[in-house]
């Protein structure tokens, strides 16, 4: 079981090789297999979350949640989405229709491109990046633009207060996520993903970063627009920020893409932080599936326990605080590792 | 210490989520309901003395009801008594003014409808109480009584010929006669709508007649 | 044509389009989309080029960071009719003149590139772009990056400080 | 879409599939009504409480109240509506996407409840648009909003 991907995807070169042609080509139809694959993974894997995510939620408030449809309910996310899928498309006639179009497939592109560092098991990453972890900061910073798009397309005021938020916090929450990771660098002295996995193989980065897991963490948060961070959508003055003009798929594609988006940073984070795939017994993919589901539900318990922050609050929170925390967290773990290196480590 | 409420927090939603649910999974199994909850207004209809206190306290116009006098023993009987519960805001004023005790408030919350006409509840005094009303009313309800199933057999034995003198176009009654064989209880009612009220009978059949010769063209030709 | 062509043709013809894109809209939005759209197809080009940590730092800091922010700044000072806020100029003189010094750049750059002798390298480019950029950042070079380090951090504390105003006394 | 018993059996014989695709669209429709609220006082905060623990909307996939009307597919009108508001619930209504339905929950929605001789407030929801299912109560019980939906999805079943 350890091996079954990877095989498979080796017969696959294999056997379009044997077929006559030429090693690029197959790569790329192995690319073009891998990232449908991501998409289909990531498509049945938000049918489940959300699922997770209603039932979560409904036993934090002592309720049960759907239970339905289908065994536990786990069909009403099915239901949903052919409602999702059926429902009008409206365009509203003032909109910036270009812009108001192509925010969506933006978003969502952007939180798929997410998947091609992300070390899925032994040897299982779709490209195994040098710089890694800086792709997946930086292909992660593209996300404001469409949710600026999406709140200057719409032509609302509620849409463009929102866009605006998100953007402001995502900017200002993208530094000590940057900073926080570098500590992990600073040891591993890679930035590319398998390096980072293998120097855990004796001790999990969160025990020896355990400032920078946390500033992580919360910056994170903010950066997904996930409660207790979720001002840019906040219902009770914004309406649904910058989705407000959006109906049926349209929306339903940013919703997706935020799932897409929580996904991966869990998944990033349990690579970075909590030993990725490695485990005993059971197979490396199987790990990281674990690992992800239970950051997942700490990240649901964690929405539905916090009220939602004030604006200013979240945003000196992140420059006054959050910041020089992870600062002096670079500077603390450059002097340790001068230290153990003069001791002979 | 800064974050220890934030733990602690999450602590009481985390011991909450292993707890036991406590929803009542509301269509299988219904609420308890405490003894003076006030769902759906009943009325007993033998015990009504048509005194309408109720109708006069009611604030909002809910009841109302039709009573004839009986002249021998001088007391109201009570015919019909509707109360159109979508103005209703349980006030409980009926029921605590009713002198015979014969309104109550039963445990019934579901009453959800598709039209607003369903909403208004009416109770028509029952068969075996119209025995009970002075003579010359029970005599005139009998005689309507008896006209209406004259006409029901009428109707049923040559109902082109009736309904094209109700409509005093023949080619139209046969069209609705047609469309009316299948449909015995439509029949019954404009029977007695052409007992009662001829006028509305003729309308409500011209109405009928039109709809009929829309829908099936072919069928009623067919039977002519 | 190898697969290195095609992707090459259709990265530049991606920059070049929305670079065209930056000059011709009428509306300003749309104008710093396109940049953000040629800033990512400069950064495929650099992909291209095995210098993925370069490509990445064009992402983050101009598609990431530098677009967001000229579309902020667009975003918060604009109220007029966003079809007029990128609109041309019509008199001749200026379409004269910057007609002229566009085709004076344009011969200029096509020269400079069909004259200059373009060496290939014999040594292949490897995969440790990265270790050898930190190794120069923090080794020959440390005294520059230091020195641009402060001038960075000054220019953020004089923003702050134009930002906050003096108060009088 | 009206498709009677009778267009459903010539349907069946030329094209099954039709048929099939309404009844899975109205089987995902009927079971995943996000609802838009509106409300003055007493009626929603027993929609509120339809929410909570006890009751518990979200067992049959109800719970996703949105605020943007967009979003949403039934609106819950919970109070009366007042000849200031109309303009506006007329407005939300209109920026709903199809196919979309209106529940009057409570007697001031039903039909001005006490108010219904008032300058102010209109006589009932449905002189503005056309009514789904009434649910009459004053304030209803928080399960009759729950009734009142299922009613309504036995609705959507037959569409």
């Amino acid at each position: 079981m350890e091996h079954f991907f990877v095989n498979t995807a080796h017969a696959l070169v294999a056997w379009l090789t044997g077929l006559g042609l030429a090693p690029g080509w197959a790569d790329l139809i192995l690319l073009v297999v891998q990232w449908i694959a991501v998409i289909i993974i990531v498509i049945l894997n938000i049918t489940v979350l959300i699922w997770l995510e209603r039932k979560v939620s409904g036993f934090i408030q002592q309720r049960l949640g759907p239970n339905r449809l289908g065994p536990f309910g786990m069909f009403q996310t099915i239901a949903d989405a052919i409602k999702l899928l059926t429902k009008e498309d409206i365009v509203p006639s003032q909109t910036d229709r270009m812009i108001f179009k192509t925010a969506p497939m933006v978003f969502i592109i952007i939180s798929v491109m997410l998947y091609v560092v992300i070390p899925m098991g032994d040897g299982m990453e779709i490209v195994d990046l040098n710089v890694g972890l800086f792709y997946f900061i930086s292909i992660g910073s593209l996300s404001t633009i469409a949710l600026l798009m999406a709140g200057w397309g719409s032509n609302n005021k509620w849409s463009l207060l929102g866009g605006m938020r998100s953007v402001a916090q995502m900017i200002s929450y993208e530094i000590p996520l940057a900073f926080s990771l570098l500590g992990v660098v600073m040891i591993t002295g890679s930035l590319r993903m398998s390096d980072i996995v293998a120097a855990q193989s004796n001790i999990w980065f969160v025990v020896l970063q355990p400032i920078a897991f946390i500033t992580y963490f919360i910056s994170a948060t903010a950066e997904l627009n996930r409660g207790p961070f979720d001002m840019p959508e906040a219902e009770q003055e914004l309406t649904s920020g910058a989705y407000t003009e959006y109906t049926g798929m349209r929306w339903a594609l940013f919703f997706l893409a935020e799932y897409t988006n929580l996904v991966a940073v869990s998944a990033l984070m349990a690579t970075v932080f909590f030993g990725g795939w490695q485990g005993p017994w059971l197979p490396s993919w199987l790990w990281i599936i674990i690992k992800t589901y239970l950051i997942l539900n700490v990240f649901f318990l964690i929405k539905w326990t916090f009220p939602r922050i004030r604006m200013d609050h979240l945003m000196s929170f992140s420059w006054k605080f959050l910041i020089p925390v992870s600062l002096a967290n670079i500077l603390l773990t450059g002097a340790g590792i001068e230290v153990l290196m003069r001791m002979g480590w | 210490m800064y974050g220890t409420g934030l733990l602690k927090g999450l602590g009481i939603t985390l011991k909450h989520t292993f707890e036991r649910e406590i929803t009542q999974q509301y269509p299988e199994q219904m609420p308890v309901l405490p003894a003076r909850f006030r769902g759906n207004l009943q009325l007993d209809f033998q015990d009504c003395i048509a005194c309408e206190m109720c109708t006069k306290v009611c604030p909002n116009g809910v009841l109302s009801l039709e009573s004839v006098r009986d002249d021998k023993t001088n007391k109201k009987k009570l015919m019909s008594y509707s109360i159109d519960f979508q103005y209703c805001m349980y006030c409980n004023f009926c029921v605590e003014n009713c002198p015979k005790h014969c309104l109550h408030f039963d445990h019934n919350f579901e009453l959800a409808a598709y039209d607003r006409e369903n909403i208004k509840k009416v109770y028509q005094r029952p068969q075996e109480l119209v025995t009970d009303l002075p003579e010359e009313i029970v005599a005139a309800e009998e005689k309507n009584q008896k006209r209406i199933s004259v006409m029901i057999g009428a109707l049923q034995k040559d109902a082109p010929k009736i309904l094209g003198k109700l409509l005093e176009d023949e080619e139209k009654g046969k069209v609705l006669a047609a469309a009316l064989a299948s449909d015995q209880d439509k029949l019954e009612k404009i029977a007695v709508m052409m007992v009662e009220d001829i006028e509305k009978a003729k309308k409500v059949a011209g109405a009928l007649a039109n709809k009929a010769a829309k829908d099936h063209p072919k069928e009623g030709n067919v039977v002519a | 044509m190898s697969l290195n062509d095609i992707v090459f043709i259709a990265l530049a013809g991606i920059t070049l389009l929305a670079a065209l894109g930056v000059v011709l809209s009428r509306n300003i939005i749309h104008s710093a989309l396109f940049l953000v759209l040629t800033f990512l197809g400069v950064a495929g080009i650099y992909f291209q080029l095995n210098a993925g940590f370069v490509g990445l730092v064009q992402i983050m800091v101009y598609a990431g960071a530098i677009s967001v922010l000229i579309i902020f700044a667009i975003m918060l000072v604009m109220d007029v009719e966003p079809d007029q806020t990128n609109l041309f100029n019509q008199s001749t003189p200026t379409i004269m003149a910057g007609g002229y010094v566009s085709v004076l750049l344009a011969a200029g750059l096509a020269g400079a590139i069909w004259f200059t002798k373009w060496p290939l390298s014999a040594v292949q480019v490897g995969d440790q772009g990265v270790e050898k950029l930190a190794g120069m950042l923090l080794g020959p070079y440390v005294v520059s990056f230091e020195v641009a380090a402060i001038l960075l951090l000054v220019a953020v504390f004089g923003a702050i400080l134009l930002a906050k105003g003096v108060e009088d006394k | 879409m009206a498709v009677n018993n009778h267009d459903e059996e010539i349907l069946a014989k030329n094209n099954i599939i039709v048929t099939t695709f309404e009844k899975l669209w109205n089987w995902g429709r009927s079971r995943s009504f996000w609802p838009l609220s509106y409300g003055c006082n007493c009626c929603p905060i027993e929609m509120m409480a339809s929410g909570a623990a006890r009751f518990d909307i979200a067992r049959y996939g109800y719970e996703v109240f949105r605020a943007a009307s967009r979003q949403a597919d039934v609106l819950v009108v919970a109070g009366p509506i007042t000849a200031k508001m109309k303009p506006a619930v007329e407005r939300v209504w209109a920026q709903m996407a199809e196919p979309k339905w209106v529940v009057a929950m409570g007697n001031c929605a039903v039909s001005g409840g006490p108010f219904v001789d008032g300058y102010s407030v209109l006589p009932g929801a449905d002189t503005i648009f056309h009514v789904d299912v009434y649910i009459p109560g004053c304030p209803v019980r928080p399960e009759a909003p729950f009734q009142g939906l299922l009613e309504l999805k036995k609705k959507v079943e037959k569409q």
